[in-house]
Parts: structure tokens; C-alpha cells; sequence
């Protein structure tokens, strides 16, 4: 019989208590959890976890952010496990189970000017590399940071946004919301034309990108006519994943298991995968 | 040589599933398959069949199988019990073709990353009493999948003699082991091996694997999708399909996780919550089915995911043939 | 539906329908009394039940 | 029928060449003089693939919710049972009328390939049957619906369709229960059923719904009993009896069993009615309609 409380299943979840939830957006929340020893365990920006609420179900999302005593995950209301963990309160336990996946190339970055764009949701991610930057900020040159949503509801991590990432040295923070509304005077339009309008130098930099599949699409096509190369553009891809382990099957793309040799791609490394994200 | 007398199998077997859970190819009702020897009433030992309709994978991976039970009450949940099968288990006349797609699911499940802790439970401790097969079926074709059908890798390898029961080799330390709990039945005795017909199929994927890594976009695929009418039959009924789902099953505070078996041609196998579905329509789902066998299985693992047993072609209700969609895949010109 | 229970080897006292408007009361206890008498009669049932370890 | 083959690519050359239809649904053979197999034409040059033999037992209106949401003119070969499948479907408005071009073929009754590839392949030592299952209580060998149509009008034989379904019936209700569970525990859920079905013709099936999940996938006879409760209820009223369903079991459930029972009801019911036999405006699956007197012992 295995341990329960020291297994090494990779497939059987540790239990976690949630310490805090941050309602972030109207369908976004994020949510701290830990252990009575401190955090599950450590993860590299970019990486997941399997996050299981019994008996409803399993997910797999990005850690947001890796603090020292807790995990955070930001949780976009879509489907049945996430309607279920917006219903929850503080000191609920959940199942964990990870790290999973390949995580930001944080050291081969070092050096290099970054250029992070974000939508909806997908700053999530984008923001355990973004944070991790700062609090190695030597290590990296000029950080740009390129954010968009639907509406200014939906912008997820405000207070970093507007009052926290914009103090930062050496660093510059762009929001757009997709349509003008009352009281919002920043920018109006989509990421990828704002993006041409910024137009950022390719040179000696490292453009990270997660969002929409349509965002991502053109915000791809706008890099290349900037004249980023492929290895310049790392994004991070989703599809449904069930194991974590690469042995499931579903979360394939060509021989590539998202879960354990991505999420994060370069754009070099996706086209020679087949076009099936 | 060795020899287990014909009208020893059944002692023979008792014998071994007195220590061991053994797995027999057996006829019950309209179905075969690798079945749990009880020696009960209805099955029949099914040596004079080629193979049987259901592929060994459930000694491995069950159709369902729990995997942990957990309690949840209000706020608190904790996992309770951790369900590993472990124990002997004995697979005892699986074929080189179906032994082969065990040795693929070895690479997926045990290599590359983690191991998966319910399978090896299940395969640790597995010993393997293959066949050698004389007689290939009209829709064999393992040989050109690298089977080596005559000298399967096996603790122990039997030949099937007819009336005269069963040639018994022993392979390794654990079929020394199995051969000695036979001590008593077992006799020695010259024998002639049967001769082995050739097999009739045969089709040449050297470089498939490669072709077809240009070939995803290719309008092949809709042609060879267009018969396919989507259901499972081919990914149950093969023994090399491997894909699971993981699911839960509550009733009020207790529950378990259990995984099950799930197949790539359905819509749901890859359906997103938040409503993108990368594989959407019949033809991707079907194109990932054979890349996944004849392209990216080996280029991940260097091995064929298909073994060329034939059942998939047997079992499809439409007809859809891999025989033919490899044959159709060499042919098609690609644009360099 | 009834019919095709029935078909499969379940009681029919076990699956009942009725039309009630939410002005019934009555005969809404009535059919609740009658229902559950009439499965006191045929006892727990064993079928269709997951027996899923 | 050796003449239907000759006739059948007549047709569709015709079709093809004039422009009329865009694509042919019909058979080609495999690699067997026993198989049969769907096929799908776009080039007049190649109607010679065509076949319509005694192994054309397929039923290719199983196919058309492939094409539901093009707006290409489909000729689709079909025989009775086949027919009865795309009034269906244009009752069920998956396919426009207008969109098909159908060449009924007056069957004689199909053999099943699937029996004979098993035979052939060694797996099993059933001996193939001279008719297929599906076809032995037919009684509508003759397309109801039809642009053209190929062969001798066909004499349906007689009406024995319930006969399996009455021996049930007369069984307990402890030895209905038993029988069924024993058949349903060897179901491996691999959705053939309902996928060779054309009457399974939804967008999303329930089965493929997570949000919420109404059918559990573990796979044991309680769960593939209900799963198959759903799926015959869900098709009670429209199945057309092609017996697909049951042709396409890999593990040989008799699933005309319970289908054959929901057409006996809703017949007894609603009736008399047959699903599938005309596109009058009356001839609406009577689960599909609403009517002050519909009967309360269906439910």
C-alpha cells in the first residue's frame, strides 16, 4: 500500500487548501493555495498543474504565479470544474498534482529585451514569466508588456497592471480594450494592431505571446512583418489534456505532447509541427 | 523438447492460475478474447483460431480501471486509497503481433518522461507465454510491421502441435520458473515443429513515416476519411490503441477516479471547455489516428503503433481497410 | 417508457408518471402516497443499480 | 442482380457528366470478391469503380450529415431500408430534398461482408450466413423514395419482425433482466451503434456532452444498459429497422431488441406508423409531435 501523504503516483493528486481568492474579472478569479508544509511544490513560470476539485473534476491550468508560501492560478469561468471552482470559498481543499509541461526558456532569455503580449486570459501565463523577470530584473533589458481585452471588466491583475508593473525600471506597459467605452480614455482596438502601432524593435528580443487562438494567429503575422525571426517568438498552446503525462494520448500535436514538451513552443519549433492548434 | 500433452492444457492451466491470475484466449458467446481462465462452463479454449476478436491490452490497462478512492464532505476532500493492482499475472498463448503492441505499450507508458504507476503495477510482475504462429490469417500482415512471429520474445514460447498438444520452450529465468510449477505434466519428447506457411500480405513502409510528415495537409486525407463513419471499433478492437480518459464516479461524499479506455474518433476526445475543438470533423479525427500509428509513434518512440494483426480490418462495419490507406498513402505524390 | 422498463425486467411500479398542475395539492399526496406504496409492495430494488467498485 | 452494377454506373456517369450532382455516394469493391465497400465518386472517369452486388449491405445515408453543411447536389444509392434512412434525414432537415439525387435499388437482401471477412480471417468459425440478419424480416425491399431506381420490384417476405420481441416478453421480469444484462455486459462502448446510425443524426450526441456528462463511460453492464436505454429511446419513432445498429456490434449485442420493442410500442400507441415511409407532412415521427390526444402510456 503506498503512502497517501508521500506517494509518488504522478496521476493521484495532493491535497491543497485554497488560502485566498481574488475575484480578478467578472469570470476570472485567481486563487492561492498551499500546503501546512508550504507550496506542493516548485514550478518554473509557464509550467501547469493539474488542479482537481472532488468529486467534480480535473483541469489543467497555468501556474500564475509561484510565490514563496503559495501556488496561484487565475480561473476563467468556461466549462463544468471551473464554474465549480468560482462557487468556492477560502479553506476549501483541492487535489494538485504536477508540475507538469516545459515551462518559459527563463535562462536562454537572460540578456535580452522582452516583449510580452497578452489577451483575455492568456496573461496568466505570460504573467509567471513577466514576475519572474522582475525579481530577476538584471538578468533581463527592456521589458515591454502589451495587454488587451474585451473590456476594462475583463482585464485581468489591475493593480499590477496600472499601479505596480508601470514603476518597474526600464519598463513599459500597454493596454487596449477591444471597444471605446465610458471612462476608459487608454487605447481602443485589437492586440495585434496595437501592436503594429508600438512596433517594437526586434532587435535583441524575445516576444512571448499567449491568448486567443485568433489573437495569437495575427499577432504572429505581425511580429514576422516586424521582422521578428522564429526563434525571436515563444507562445504557449492549449488543448484539451486529461493525464498531465504525456500518456493519455489527446493533447498531441504531431509527435509533441503539449503537456510534457510544451506548452511553450518557439514558433521555429511549431512549424515543424503539423498546423493542428 | 518439452511437451505439454493435449489433454494436459486445461490441468496445465489450473495448475498456473492457482498462483497467478492467467489470461487465456477463449471463446465465450459471440466474443474471444484474452479472458481469465476459471476453467468455467461456456468458455472454450480457443487454440484452433487465429486470434481472438479482443486484443490482451485489458491485462494492462482494463477498459476501467479505478485508479484512486477519495472523500469529500463540505470543504475537506482527501484521497483515501490508492488502487494499484499488482500481483502475478500470466498471459499464456498471445501471439507475436499482439506481443509486440505490448512492447509499444511499454515505450508509451513507461518510457519518455514518467512512468505511469498503474500499468507497471499491471506489467511488473506479467510473464508471457507466446505462440509461435504458423498459420497467418488472409489479413495479417505483421510481418511487415517487424513482428517476428516465429520467435516471439517470451518467458516462454509454445507451438501448437494439434493432436499432439503443446511444444513447451522455456525463454528465460521466469519461464524456467513457470516450466518447473509444470514439472508433473510436462513430458520430454522428440518432436517436429510445424512448418510455417509464408504470409500473403505483405506491404513496404520503409520511409512511410517520413512521407508522411509532409503529408498532413495533403487532400488524400479526404478521400480516405470519406467511408469512415467515426465510431470506436477500430481503436477498442486494436491492441496498440492506448488513449485513455481519466473520469469520476461519486455517490454522495465518496467517490473514485477511475481512467477508461477513450478513442481519437470521437468529437468529444478532444473538446475544449471553452469550445475550441482542434480536431473538429471526421477527417482530422481520422487523419490523427493513422499519423499517430504510422508517423508519430515513430518518430516519438522509434516503433510502429501498428502490429498488423489484422483486427481493425476485420471488425471496421464500413470497411475501412489500413491496408489500403497505406497502400493509397505510398502512392500519392507529394509536392516537394 | 414505462413499457420499455418493463421490457428490460423492472417493475412497473417503480416508474410512474402523472400530470399534476401546481395547483393539485391533493392529488399530488394522493399519487405520492400511491407511489410509494406500491414500491413498499415490490420491495428495494436491486436493478440498474451501479455495482461500480 | 448482375445487372445492377452495369445500370448503377450508367446513371452516374450520366449525373456526373451533366453536371447534375456534384458527387456519387455508392460501393466500390475491396479487396475481396466478399467486400463491398462505401465509396465516394467526383470524377465521371472514375464510375467504374462503382459496384452494386449482394455485399452492398451499407447503408450510405449513414454518411450525408458529413456533407450537411455544404450545399453540393449528392447522388446517393439506396436501397429500402436505405431510402427509409433519408426521409429521415429530410424530415429531421439534415438534408434538404433538393440537395439529393437518389437511385433506389430493389434488394433482394444484402449478404454481410463483415460475416464473411470474420470467416475468412480465421478469428471465428461461424459460417456466413446467405442473408444477412438484418435483411431476414425486411419489409420494404423496395425504396420509398426515389429519383430512379435500378432492378425488379422485390415481394417482401412475412411480417416476423416481432417475434424475438414477443418471446422476450413472455419471459419474468427476472429473466428479462438477467438476459439483457448478460448481452450488455460484453459492450465495449465503442459507439458503433450509434454512429451506424441514421437516425443518430444529431450536431453534439448526448454521449459526446461533458457539460454535464449524462451517461457515465465506465464501462459495466449498468452503464452500457443505460447507455443503450438512451440511445434506443433517443431513436424511438425513428428508427427505420436498417438493422445497422446491430450489423455494426462488434461484439454481436442483439440491439434489434430493443429497438424492435420501441417500434411495437410507439406503433401500438400512436400508430399505425412506420418511421420513415413518406415525407407527408403527417408522417412526422409521432415522438416528434405533439397532439391533445397523444396517449399517456408511452411515458
Amino acid at each position: 500500500m503506498p503512502d497517501l501523504d508521500r506517494h509518488t503516483n504522478p496521476l493521484v493528486p495532493t491535497m491543497v487548501k485554497v488560502v485566498k481568492i481574488i475575484e480578478e474579472t467578472p469570470d476570472v478569479k485567481t486563487f492561492y493555495v498551499t500546503t501546512d508544509e508550504g507550496i506542493p511544490f516548485k514550478v518554473m513560470p509557464g509550467q501547469l498543474a493539474m488542479v482537481s476539485q472532488l468529486p467534480v473534476g480535473e483541469g489543467m491550468f497555468s501556474v500564475s504565479w509561484q510565490a514563496e508560501d503559495h501556488l496561484q492560478f487565475a480561473i476563467k469561468r468556461v466549462g463544468l470544474l471551473t464554474e465549480a471552482l468560482h462557487e468556492i470559498e477560502p479553506g476549501q481543499t483541492l487535489g494538485i498534482r504536477g508540475p507538469y509541461g516545459n515551462g518559459f526558456p527563463v535562462d536562454e532569455c537572460k540578456g535580452k529585451d522582452m516583449l510580452f503580449i497578452g489577451g483575455g486570459i492568456g496573461l496568466a501565463p505570460l504573467r509567471s514569466f513577466i514576475k519572474y523577470c522582475f525579481a530577476h530584473r538584471e538578468d533581463y533589458g527592456k521589458i515591454t508588456i502589451l495587454y488587451g481585452a474585451r473590456s476594462y471588466a475583463d482585464l485581468c491583475f489591475k493593480k499590477e497592471l496600472f499601479e505596480e508593473w508601470p514603476q518597474v525600471p526600464n519598463c513599459e506597459v500597454f493596454v487596449t480594450i477591444d471597444n471605446p467605452e465610458e471612462g476608459w480614455d487608454g487605447h481602443v482596438g485589437f492586440v495585434p494592431a496595437y501592436l503594429e502601432e508600438i512596433n517594437p524593435s526586434p532587435q535583441g528580443t524575445i516576444a512571448v505571446t499567449c491568448g486567443p487562438p485568433i489573437m495569437i494567429k495575427f499577432v504572429l503575422q505581425a511580429l514576422e512583418k516586424m521582422g521578428f525571426t522564429d526563434d525571436q517568438v515563444i507562445t504557449t498552446l492549449e488543448m484539451r489534456m486529461k493525464c498531465g503525462i504525456g500518456k493519455c494520448g489527446r493533447c498531441n500535436i504531431g509527435s509533441e505532447f503539449i503537456c510534457l514538451d510544451g506548452p511553450v513552443f518557439t514558433l521555429a519549433q511549431l512549424k515543424k509541427l503539423p498546423p493542428e492548434w | 523438447m518439452k511437451v505439454l500433452p493435449a489433454d494436459k492444457i486445461r490441468e496445465a492451466l489450473n495448475i498456473l492460475a492457482g498462483e497467478a491470475e492467467v489470461y487465456a484466449p477463449l471463446v465465450r458467446g459471440d466474443v474471444s478474447g484474452y479472458i481469465k481462465w476459471t476453467d468455467g462452463p461456456g468458455d472454450e479454449l480457443a487454440l484452433d483460431i487465429l486470434n481472438t476478436y479482443m486484443p490482451p491490452k485489458h491485462i494492462v490497462m482494463p477498459q476501467t480501471e479505478n485508479m484512486y478512492k477519495f472523500i469529500a464532505t463540505g470543504k475537506d476532500a482527501q484521497v483515501t486509497e490508492i488502487v494499484t493492482a499488482e500481483g502475478p499475472r500470466i498471459i499464456f498463448g498471445i501471439r507475436g503481433c499482439d506481443l509486440q503492441a505490448l512492447h509499444a505499450l511499454d515505450l508509451a507508458f513507461l518510457t519518455r518522461g514518467y512512468e505511469d504507476e498503474f500499468y507497471k503495477a499491471r506489467r511488473q510482475d506479467l510473464a508471457v507465454i507466446a505462440r509461435a504462429c504458423y498459420q497467418p490469417g488472409p489479413a495479417c500482415f505483421c510481418e511487415s510491421m517487424g513482428v517476428d512471429r516465429l520467435n516471439p520474445e517470451a518467458d516462454v514460447v509454445i507451438h501448437v502441435l494439434g493432436e499432439q498438444g503443446l511444444a513447451w520452450e522455456p525463454k528465460t529465468p521466469k519461464g524456467k520458473d513457470i516450466t518447473a510449477k509444470l514439472q508433473g505434466i510436462l513430458v520430454d519428447k522428440e518432436v517436429a515443429l510445424p512448418q510455417a506457411a509464408d504470409m500473403k500480405v505483405k506491404v513496404d513502409i520503409t520511409g512511410l513515416s517520413e512521407k508522411l510528415a509532409g503529408m498532413f495537409e495533403h487532400p488524400v486525407w479526404d478521400e480516405l476519411s470519406s467511408r469512415c463513419m467515426n465510431c470506436g471499433v477500430c481503436t477498442y478492437v486494436c491492441p496498440t490503441c492506448y488513449c485513455f480518459d481519466i473520469q469520476v464516479h461519486n455517490r454522495g461524499e465518496a467517490g473514485n477516479r477511475f481512467r477508461c479506455w477513450d478513442s481519437c474518433m470521437y468529437k468529444e476526445y478532444t473538446q475544449m471547455a471553452g469550445g475550441h475543438n482542434p480536431r473538429e470533423f471526421k477527417k482530422e479525427r481520422f487523419r490523427q489516428r493513422f499519423l499517430h500509428k504510422l508517423q508519430y509513434f515513430n518518430e516519438r518512440y522509434g516503433a510502429n503503433l501498428c502490429i498488423g494483426c489484422g483486427r481493425c480490418i476485420i471488425m471496421c462495419p464500413n470497411e475501412v481497410n489500413i491496408l489500403e490507406i497505406i497502400n493509397k498513402l505510398k502512392e500519392v505524390q507529394v509536392d516537394a | 417508457m414505462k413499457s420499455f422498463l418493463q421490457y428490460l425486467g423492472i417493475e412497473p411500479e417503480r416508474y410512474q408518471l402523472a400530470w399534476i398542475s401546481g395547483s393539485e395539492g391533493q392529488k399530488f399526496a394522493d399519487i405520492m402516497t400511491h407511489v410509494v406504496a406500491e414500491v413498499k409492495k415490490v420491495g428495494p430494488n436491486r436493478k440498474l443499480r451501479e455495482e461500480h467498485e | 442482380m448482375s445487372d445492377y452494377t452495369a445500370k448503377a454506373r450508367e446513371i452516374a456517369k450520366k449525373l456526373l457528366q451533366d453536371g447534375t450532382v456534384a458527387m456519387v455516394l455508392g460501393w466500390e469493391k475491396g479487396d475481396e470478391p466478399f467486400v463491398s465497400a462505401p465509396a465516394v465518386i467526383r470524377d465521371a472517369a472514375d464510375v467504374d469503380r462503382l459496384v452494386v452486388d449482394e455485399y452492398c449491405i451499407h447503408d450510405l445515408a449513414t454518411l450525408l450529415p458529413d456533407y450537411r453543411d455544404r450545399s453540393e447536389k449528392i447522388a446517393i444509392f439506396a436501397k429500402g431500408c436505405d431510402s427509409r434512412g433519408i426521409v429521415r434525414l429530410i424530415q429531421d432537415r439534415v438534408m434538404p430534398r433538393d440537395r439529393l439525387y437518389i437511385i433506389g435499388i430493389n434488394c433482394p437482401g444484402m449478404k454481410d461482408p463483415n460475416e464473411f471477412i470474420r470467416a475468412a480471417s480465421g478469428l471465428s468459425k461461424a459460417k456466413p450466413a446467405d442473408k444477412a440478419v438484418k435483411c431476414l424480416y425486411c419489409q420494404y425491399p423496395n425504396p420509398v423514395l426515389y429519383d430512379e431506381v435500378i432492378g425488379e420490384i422485390q415481394q417482401p417476405g412475412e411480417d416476423k419482425r416481432f417475434a424475438e420481441v414477443d418471446k422476450i416478453e413472455s419471459m419474468s421480469a427476472d429473466e428479462r433482466y438477467e438476459f439483457f444484462i448478460k448481452e450488455f455486459s460484453r459492450c465495449i462502448r465503442c459507439y458503433a451503434c450509434r454512429n451506424a446510425c441514421v437516425a443518430c443524426n444529431c450536431r453534439t450526441c448526448i454521449f459526446d456532452e461533458t457539460k454535464p456528462q449524462w451517461v457515465g463511460r465506465s464501462t459495466d453492464p449498468v452503464n452500457n444498459i443505460l447507455y443503450q436505454i438512451v440511445r434506443s429511446m433517443h431513436v424511438a419513432g425513428r428508427c427505420v429497422e436498417c438493422g445497422e445498429c446491430e450489423r455494426a456490434c462488434p461484439v454481436g449485442i442483439p440491439l434489434m431488441l430493443f429497438n424492435r420493442k420501441l417500434i411495437k410500442d410507439v406503433d401500438k400507441f400512436f400508430g399505425p406508423y412506420q418511421a420513415g415511409i413518406s415525407l407527408e407532412d403527417d408522417a412526422v415521427p409521432p415522438l416528434s409531435r405533439y397532439r391533445v390526444d397523444d396517449p399517456d402510456e408511452f411515458m
